[in-house]
């Protein structure tokens, strides 16, 4: 399940349904990792642009990598302004078992770090400035440049 | 034709391209300086899947997408 | 903040809560582990003893781990019974970087299991039977034994 | 006069014992056969705090607690 919503997400509210969704499905561990926006270097705020085709695909990939270990996995993000303190991203997994997702939160954020096809911008004196110095190149970036 | 297209901080419009394969778009792109950073840091997608070579065949209809770096979350 | 309940967790208000109450603290990861009781072997739910004098000192020095990385911890566990697919756990870490955090809640809930002095009993048939091949022996057990 | 209290599991109510160390409430507890194997899986607490030794001084008025495996969660 993966879910974009304009602006802020519903942290409060998307738990909950996620925690109702799988309340009878047996699953011994629930483990959401929310991200919120940290007043930092004087920011209004970050806004984000996302490629959604290569997103649905990544995490559709992971859907199956957690579905080996009896898991599910379940990630909302937000497209465009999210202001200081308010919260941009939620990724959960459901498993049977403690280590199972303890390990697979921890991967799965990492590599949604890495790879998913979303860009940060500050919010700063009303302009949108790509948050170049804190991206991560994809891998298998440079193959259409010079030294490529 | 094949449409090229930038994502994100990227501020290029989309290009229509008669070309067959990646090493012909990497020609045509370096020839604009503006593009020459976004070369070396941006990943390439064919059809929406990442690739990690320019040996890849083209045809007519494909779109390419440039993905420059990332920052989720 | 270490809150004990009686019987199963209120899970979404928990959470709920403990984001709100944290919503301006400037914390840009949010992780809560929720566990939830699985249906198996025959189970109706568990049941729990605790010994507070001895959770409150452990939940303290970790408390004091974590204001070291700049971060703190929540934790709610249930007393008595719980039953399937009811929560009896939450452990919460609030921190301003996403890879402390992420460390941080699987070295926090993996002593938790090893440590903290909580005992589990499965309701089975009307009675309530010590879990002890699921239990683990607290660092330094056995002095007191022939072998001691 | 020092309290002994058993936690969890153990059925066996308080002991108010006389002893100074806990090498003598090892003496009194393997003496009981119905503690012997809680005495090798269970730790000890002095005032509660887990000690990982016998070799320390009891005082009156002190609370000796035997810990039996936990599994909370």
């Amino acid at each position: 399940m993966l879910k974009l919503y304009d602006g802020a997400l519903p942290v409060s509210k998307i738990l909950k349904e996620w925690y109702e969704e799988e309340s009878k499905s047996n699953y011994g561990a629930y483990i959401p990792f929310v991200g919120t926006v940290r007043s930092e270097d004087g920011i209004d705020g970050l806004s984000f642009d996302i490629y959604e085709p290569i997103l649905e695909s990544w995490f559709s990939a992971w859907q199956d990598k957690a579905k080996e270990k009896g898991a599910i996995i379940k990630m909302a993000h937000s497209r465009g302004d999210v202001m200081l303190h308010e919260s941009s991203y939620i990724a959960s997994v459901f498993s049977p078992k403690r280590r199972v997702a303890l390990e697979f939160i921890d991967e799965f954020v990492e590599d949604f770090k890495a790879s998913a096809p979303i860009w940060k911008y500050d919010l700063k004196d009303s302009k949108r400035i790509y948050a170049l110095d804190r991206s991560t190149e994809i891998k298998g970036s440079g193959i259409l440049g010079v030294n490529g | 034709m094949v449409r090229v297209e930038f994502l994100g901080p990227i501020q290029k419009a989309p290009l229509e391209l008669e070309i067959t394969n990646l090493n012909q778009l990497a020609t045509i792109l370096q020839d604009d300086k503006d593009m020459l950073e976004w070369l070396e840091n941006s990943a390439v997608a064919v059809n929406d899947t990442i690739v990690n070579s320019l040996d890849i065949e083209i045809k007519d209809g494909d779109k390419v997408s440039l993905l420059p770096p990332v920052c989720g979350g």
